[in-house]
């Protein structure tokens, strides 16, 4: 079975070269694999127990899973997806980075309140950087001299040297700090905080030291102010334009980065949480955990396409460019 | 002289109320008839009869010879008939209006347009054709509808108590106008409780709680007294006879 | 005030490891403790550390967070009679210790903070909505949910089932009393109807016993014979006399809610949503059991300390009450949404779980349920309700 | 034949020049549908999205949600109240000038029908463009789809009213009407929440909207703004209006008076 489906996924590579979109169902315990042009699921596989975290490497031939559960890092290889190996991870991995060169790999862990570093060649950990209570959000600058955690309940971003591996500076930020992203061009970053209900935006100098500028905050009319919920955020390549996630407020809003006002909301599923950009940032993709789909975005529009249906309770999702 | 329109021991009822008891008369071309009779003599639910907005519990109707229920759209295209209601559509011309009233009756384009020049001239209302019909005054409005009622050439006209609200001058007016058409050879049946519209030639069919109880030349009815006279000598006679 | 407090804000907004300001925070738990039966259930025996082991994560917490802001903090906890209550919080105050998480009733929780009025006092055990209302103090900051907002909890969840009629059944104590009271209020406020209500005698003694289910089996059902109509029984039962017998041995087939069946809790060993799973695993290890509500309530108390102490870089009682009275106050807290105090009478906002034993049936404030300033505000004594004055005349 | 069409004709440009005259009327059509949209839609709570059913494909606004439903209010009303003046109006006014005409009476009910289902269409569109000022779209093929939808559903509805006049005598005036017809057959249907909504709160709630033949009017609507296929819901609305006319034109017959 196994093998017929990697010979038929081989069949779609060979005909175009669109995305494949890989999705973690968290309570699924699986990968859900959707063709990026007919918007077709592909196929499902085992991917350990309460995948999360699912990244590609820069080179698009592997795919990391947070196996949360079974506190590992699996990684499969992106066209047959047969499992290659596992990463030390540290206890209940939940999000985590590469570093540009796709060489080391930046796992939190929420429950020791650590930060692992994971060399994805010879599978050794590196480092274990001690950072506040419940490490959750990663983000790497784009020149890969600094990894950001965010800790949820410490209420902090901690800016990692990825030189020495020790917090170099700490900012605070509103309550329970989700997800950090980075500008492509490495002046800014972005945190979100859910229960805060706000971004905090920071410029970052050269030395990789922030400065607040700006929160960004959001009102969408008749909904709670509660149930706006900053969770996944992810900025464009030209670094015009922010999109978050809102979780239980089932919106993504489109965020003006000059003015960091909100220009747009879009409605997509129940509990929306991570977004990944399709090539050449035609598409955006976000995970709605309680509707069990994903919603494609047209982000020159910041218009909803359609939903697909993936597996029980999708948390994340990532791109290989250009595989089927 | 051929038989315009002809009743034939027409009854209605509302349910339990007799409306018209066994109604019969005829109407010549060429004859002004007047349908007399005091409110409540059941003159406009015999021009509901007529106008086929109700069918005749019995009897029969004939228009030009041919029988109303069975061929009712012979019936309804020889007529023209003018409501006591005013029907015009006030914020628009009376050429307007007639269009309208020539295009349910299937005329259009030149067609529409000669017909309604005439039959406004006919009226002498060629000059108001084009105002706007919440500008006219009663008595114009009234041969408006007259007109109206003239654009597609009936043989038959029935006007239903056409004069109410009018001040003298206009009533006059109008009369002498319809009395002018028939002149033409047109059948007029004229429901009315005024005597003084009616002439000493026209033919008179008082109607009196759903019965007819005189049809002939008013002249002839009245003898030697004033038509007035007779009329309420008649109306209230009957009123206190068994 | 409420100024000054904003650009402590800014100020520690980015901090580097290395320049930041010590401060040192001592904090306090002192639990009292009552001569009571062993409970019913012997699952809902009291461990030794309860409470204790909640306010030891907090500061845990605490110190993690303040470790990259210069900030150490301290506990010291206390278990004590009734009796030595005021004199254990003394010798706390006099070694400098100004914040106290207190656990104690109602009467003792007042004696002691009428004696200490310049200590800062969280009330995480005392449910008495009477504390929030005319004997509020303004030096207590209370933590545990009310009683008004746990009975508002279940008429919200009650309404949207439309379970409409009650069938309410209390205890004999006076505790049980006021509980049926509020019951009741909350009926009127969400528009229920109790349809029937039963009192049960205490009749005092050992409440386990070896004849067990056998005697009750017989004994319930009496009890609660041919009610009028119901849709619901409520149960009221603040002494643990007979609720969790309810549920089985009622004479017509209902669900029960309050003191057995669905109840209204501010916390859970169940409880995995909004990050929940990450506290109860950090508990666990600290404590090697399941969290309690004590425990809950302790840690929040003590955890909204910590929250103040790192908006506002001090360690001033005074400063910090004032903080966590203000809009700038906000914390996380496992429930899905921002905890906030009320501004009127100290006490803390926060969702109730109504957890059957298992797991959380529902949320309360349920969806629908509007409010003009906070939907948690439909839990309990709402600002034009409150008649208290303690916390008039703040910033 | 060619008189069958040019009264219909007239009767047609008869209706749009009222219609622009009657700026009262045509605001009022145009006020009730937008207070729905504008004030009740994003005042609801609603306001976190209808999950994807047919003809959807992504998690949509309730705004967008109730716009084909406010679509077929528009022609509701537009169709009771224009029914209805038939009637009452039967014995005096306009009416009567019309009855008159040498035409089968199917056919001039047929053509007054139609020509206030025409001017029902442009008050929806009148609707569709404001709605637009507000952020409440459809796509392009959409705003033309649906307009063989909005006719059908229209004279369905004229119809409706017709049949409904004609048998009810007590529709005395139009309060009544919104009263007992207009307001049931709104509510009561897919309009204002979908049909599993509906159930979630009352399994007889759901059976009442999923035998409302407004149900599938506005469901004709919505799948067409989509440039969706509805057959059934098609021939639900073809069917009724057919038996509507039908039963409405046989109760018209004065013979039977």
């Amino acid at each position: 079975m196994r093998a017929l489906i990697t010979v038929m996924l081989c069949a779609f590579a060979s005909i175009g070269h669109a995305d494949r979109i890989f999705v973690s169902n968290e309570r699924g315990n699986t990968v859900t694999v959707i063709d990026g042009t007919s918007w077709e699921v592909l196929t499902e596989f085992n991917a350990g127990q309460r995948p999360r975290g699912i990244i590609v490497s820069p080179d698009g031939t592997k795919l990391y899973v947070c196996a949360s559960d079974d506190n590992i890092v699996r990684v499969f290889d992106t066209t047959t997806l047969e499992e290659l190996h596992t990463l030390p991870s540290g206890p209940d991995p939940e999000l985590f980075v590469l570093d540009p060169s796709g060489r080391r790999l930046y796992v939190a862990n929420e429950d020791d309140n650590l930060v692992t570093v994971v060399d994805t060649q010879t599978h050794e950990v590196l480092a274990e950087v001690p950072v506040g209570v419940e490490p959750e959000g990663m983000a790497v600058s784009p020149d890969g001299r600094f990894v950001v955690n965010t800790s949820e309940t410490t209420n902090m971003a901690h800016f990692i040297d990825t030189q020495t591996n020790v917090i170099r500076y700490n900012a605070l930020v509103d309550q329970r700090p989700r997800y950090a992203d980075y500008s492509p061009d490495g002046t800014r970053l972005y945190v979100t905080a859910e229960i805060g209900g706000t971004v905090s935006v920071f410029d970052i100098a050269e030395d990789g030291s922030p400065t607040p500028a700006g929160k960004i905050t959001f009102d969408v009319p008749g909904v709670q102010q509660e149930w706006l919920q900053p969770v996944g955020g992810l900025v464009t390549g030209d670094g015009k334009w922010l999109f978050v996630a809102l979780g239980p407020s089932n919106r993504v809003a489109a965020v003006n980065t000059q003015t960091l006002k909100v220009e747009k909301y879009i409605l997509v599923g129940e509990r929306v949480w991570q977004l990944a950009f399709t090539s050449d940032e035609e598409y955006l993709l976000t995970t709605n955990g309680n509707t069990n789909d994903i919603t494609v975005i047209d982000v020159d529009k910041q218009e909803a396409l359609r939903s697909i249906q993936v597996g029980q309770q999708p948390w994340g999702v990532a791109v290989a460019y250009g595989l089927n | 002289m051929k038989t315009a329109l002809k009743l034939d021991h027409v009854s209605f009822d509302y349910g339990q109320k007799a409306a018209l008891k066994d109604v019969s008369f005829s109407v010549a071309d060429g004859t002004f008839c007047a349908l007399l009779g005091p409110n409540g003599a059941g003159k406009s639910t015999l021009f509901s009869l007529l106008s086929r907005l109700r069918i005749p519990a019995k009897g029969q109707i004939d228009i030009s010879g041919r029988s109303l229920l069975q061929d009712p759209m012979h019936g309804l295209a020889g007529m023209g008939i003018v409501f006591q209601q005013p029907t015009l559509d006030l914020d628009t011309t009376v050429r307007q209006n007639l269009i309208y009233f020539a295009g349910l009756h299937g005329l259009r384009g030149v067609d529409a347009h000669h017909s309604i020049t005439r039959a406004l001239t006919r009226m002498r209302m060629s000059e108001r054709a084009d105002e706007k019909v919440r500008l006219l005054n009663g008595g114009h409005r009234r041969r408006m509808e007259i007109a109206r009622a003239l654009v597609h050439n009936p043989r038959i006209l029935l006007l239903d108590e056409p004069t109410v609200g009018l001040d003298a001058q206009s009533r006059k007016d109008i009369t002498d106008h319809v009395h002018d058409l028939v002149a033409e050879g047109l059948a007029v049946l004229w429901a009315t409780h005024l005597v003084d519209e009616i002439g000493d030639h026209d033919q008179v069919v008082l109607l009196h709680e759903g019965r007819i109880i005189a049809d002939g030349p008013a002249q002839t009815l009245r003898g030697e007294d004033r038509l007035l006279d007779w009329y309420l000598h008649r109306t209230h006679a009957e009123n206190v006879m068994p | 005030m409420r100024r000054c407090v904003h650009i402590l804000t800014a100020a520690v907004l980015v901090v580097t490891a290395t320049a930041a300001t010590a401060v040192e925070v001592k904090l306090g738990m002192v639990r009292v403790d009552y001569p009571t039966l062993r409970p019913i259930s012997r699952l809902d025996e009291t461990p030794s550390d309860s409470g204790f082991s909640g306010a030891q994560l907090a500061v845990q917490d605490n110190a993690t967070t303040g470790q990259f802001l210069g900030q150490t903090y301290r506990l010291d906890t206390r278990n004590t009679m009734p009796e030595n209550a005021l004199e254990v919080v003394r010798k706390l105050t006099s070694q400098g210790v100004r914040i106290i998480a207190l656990s104690a009733r109602p009467a003792d929780l007042l004696a002691v903070a009428d004696a200490q009025t310049d200590t800062l006092f969280l009330n995480v055990s005392a449910s008495a909505t009477h504390l929030r209302a005319g004997d509020c103090r303004g030096n207590v900051l209370h933590i545990t949910p009310s009683n008004a907002m746990r009975a508002d909890a279940v008429a919200q969840f009650a309404s949207v089932k439309r379970w409409k009629r009650w069938f309410l059944v209390h205890g004999s104590n006076d505790v049980d009393r006021v509980m049926a009271d509020e019951y009741r209020r909350s009926a009127i406020k969400f528009g229920l109807d109790i349809a029937d209500e039963r009192e049960i005698l205490d009749t005092g003694g050992a409440r386990r016993a070896d004849t067990g289910h056998v005697a009750v089996q017989r004994q319930i059902p009496v009890l609660v014979q041919n009610p009028s109509r119901h849709d619901v029984v409520i149960a009221a039962d603040a002494s643990d006399v007979f609720a969790p017998y309810l549920p089985f041995h009622l004479w017509d087939p209902r669900p029960t809610m309050g003191a057995s069946g669905l109840r209204p809790v501010s916390f859970n060993p169940a409880t995995e949503a909004w990050g929940g799973t990450q506290f109860q695993s950090r508990f666990e290890k600290l404590a090697n059991r399941y969290v309690t509500e004590a425990d809950y309530d302790a840690w929040l108390g003590l955890r909204a300390v910590g929250e103040a102490v790192v908006r506002t870089g001090s360690n001033d009682p005074q400063v910090l009450r004032d903080f966590m009275l203000s809009d700038a106050f906000e914390l996380a807290a496992f429930k899905g949404q921002p905890v906030t105090f009320r501004d009127w009478n100290g006490q803390m906002r926060q969702p109730i779980l109504l957890f059957d034993g298992r797991i959380n049936a529902s949320v309360s404030p349920q969806e629908g349920f509007l409010h003009q300033t906070s939907p948690l505000d439909t839990l309990g004594l709402d600002r034009p309700e409150s008649p208290c004055t303690a916390f008039e005349g703040d910033p | 034949m060619n008189h069958y069409l040019t009264a219909f004709q007239v009767i047609g440009m008869r209706e749009l020049r009222r219609f622009f005259t009657q700026r009262g009327r045509f605001l009022s059509a145009l006020v009730r549908p937008l207070v729905w949209l504008l004030i009740f839609a994003t005042g609801f709570r609603a306001a976190l999205g209808v999950s994807i059913i047919a003809p959807y494909q992504t998690y949509i606004t309730y705004e967008t949600y109730i716009l084909p439903g406010l679509c077929a209010m528009i022609l509701l009303f537009n169709g009771m109240q224009s029914s209805l003046s038939l009637v009452y109006d039967r014995e005096v006014g306009p009416m009567r000038l019309l009855l008159t005409a040498p035409l089968p009476r199917w056919w001039l009910l047929f053509s007054k029908l139609t020509a206030s289902v025409l001017v029902g269409c442009l008050q929806v569109y009148a609707f569709l463009a404001v709605a637009v000022l507000f952020g409440v779209k459809l796509s392009l093929a959409g705003y033309v789809l649906i307009l063989p939808a909005l006719i059908g559903v229209g004279l369905m509805l004229g119809a409706l009213g017709l049949l409904l006049s004609s048998v009810i005598r007590q529709l005395e005036n139009f309060a009544t009407v919104m009263n007992f017809v207009i307001f049931p057959v709104f509510f009561l249907s897919s309009a204002l929440y979908p049909l599993w909504r509906m159930r979630e709160s009352s399994e007889l709630l759901f059976y009442v909207c999923s035998w409302n033949p407004f149900t599938y009017a506005v469901e004709l609507v919505r799948f067409s703004a989509y440039a969706t296929s509805a057959p059934v819901q098609m021939a639900i609305v073809a069917g009724s209006g057919v038996v509507f006319f039908l039963l409405a034109n046989h109760l018209y017959d004065p013979a039977r008076r």
